[in-house]
């Protein structure tokens, strides 16, 4: 299993802080895997429909969306930062 | 000295200045941000991701302390649903050369608004609430500095 | 909200700092410059020249605003005889840009070390004393600023 | 006639914080009087002796000291300064 865990609009739309998702293959992008869980349509496609509007990190490092996932434990998938 | 703090309550300035005073370098340098008033805004909240965020900041609390001949610094970054006037974030740097403490502390500052995993919700006096988005400047700016 | 203030006694930062970020802005940048020691220096003593001091601090103060979007900003010069650890000299500004914060508080301590008249003597344990020598780096970052 | 004041190391080696002189030609430099009080010798000769360590301010304001003195009403003489 993958965790994915989601934040501000992401989390919201998706109405999950976290959920468990089956492990795709090592090689499979962060954005195919995106496109696949917009594709159940609702919350989904409504947080995860434009991939060019989200950010992504493995493990807690930041990543670019077109990385494999490999064997990392944990995905999270939010909005560009705006802290400080 | 290396403090770095992501927490819910507030902060004092002076104390962590003093801390940096007391390093003997000559110079510090801070910057405090603050919740901005205006067009009704109530409230802001920040989320953060916790799995992430005292990690991320303390590894560019090191590359800070690589780059520059630095003393200490202090990094204080709040989270949780914060009013107009209160304190959100803090950056300190005690260095012998004035340059070093400013640039080190425009670095850390421009890197914790553009690079640290922190999202802001703005609350309206009418019930209206909204992410803030993120500014095109702030995320190219960022990656001029991690090169 | 500008102010000005050279004066013998010490200095509250937080009292300092309080007011800039009651200012609204949403950031405010400071320096402060503590008296190095080490080398058996017991004291530093400060010389300046007082008809001249104040206007000079006033009219880079007015410069600072003029060039930055400054809410306000602080600026606080002690003379006279000062100990390791003890505060020589603040700045403090406020914006709602970072960046302007950050950029104009680098000018007003540059300015201040190179070119406000202000002259630095050494006294060391050993009863020897000296005058601080400027160093030229100062005088040709303060003449790229100025123009 | 023309104030002149001195501060940290031409104060000390002059042994003034300042004197009055009599006011030289409109077009008498501050470089000019400096080696006219400096031909006194003394207190001052050790003082004035080399000119480019010396900075100078006319009516509280930095000028270069080859500036013509003019109707100013206070030189100051004094070595680069070190604030801040």
């Amino acid at each position: 299993m993958l965790t994915i865990v989601y934040f501000a609009w992401v989390r919201e739309r998706i109405g999950l802080d976290e959920e468990q998702v089956a492990r795709p293959d090592a090689g499979t992008s962060i954005a195919d895997l995106v496109a696949m869980l917009a594709a159940r349509g609702g919350g989904h496609a409504e947080a995860l429909g434009d991939a060019t509007r989200l950010r992504a990190a493995l493990d807690q490092r930041f990543v670019a969306l077109d990385s494999p996932i490999g064997d990392a434990r944990e995905l999270a998938l939010f909005p560009p930062v705006t802290g400080g | 000295m290396k403090r770095v703090a992501v927490q819910a309550g507030d902060f004092d300035v002076a104390t962590e200045l003093a801390a940096l005073e007391a390093l003997g370098g000559g110079g510090v340098a801070s910057f405090t941000g603050v919740v901005r008033g205006g067009g009704g805004l109530v409230a802001l909240e920040l989320e953060h991701y916790p799995a992430m965020t005292q990690a991320q900041v303390d590894r560019i609390c090191d590359e800070a302390m690589a780059r520059w001949p630095l003393l200490g610094l202090s990094v204080i970054h709040r989270f949780g649903r914060l009013e107009p006037g209160a304190r959100i974030v803090f950056v300190g740097t005690a260095s012998r050369h004035r340059a070093a403490a400013l640039e080190s502390c425009a670095f850390l500052i421009d890197w914790l608004k553009s690079q640290a995993p922190f999202w802001k919700k703005e609350h309206f006096a009418d019930g209206a609430a909204g992410w803030v988005e993120a500014r095109a400047e702030d995320e190219a700016k960022a990656k001029g500095w991690i090169g």
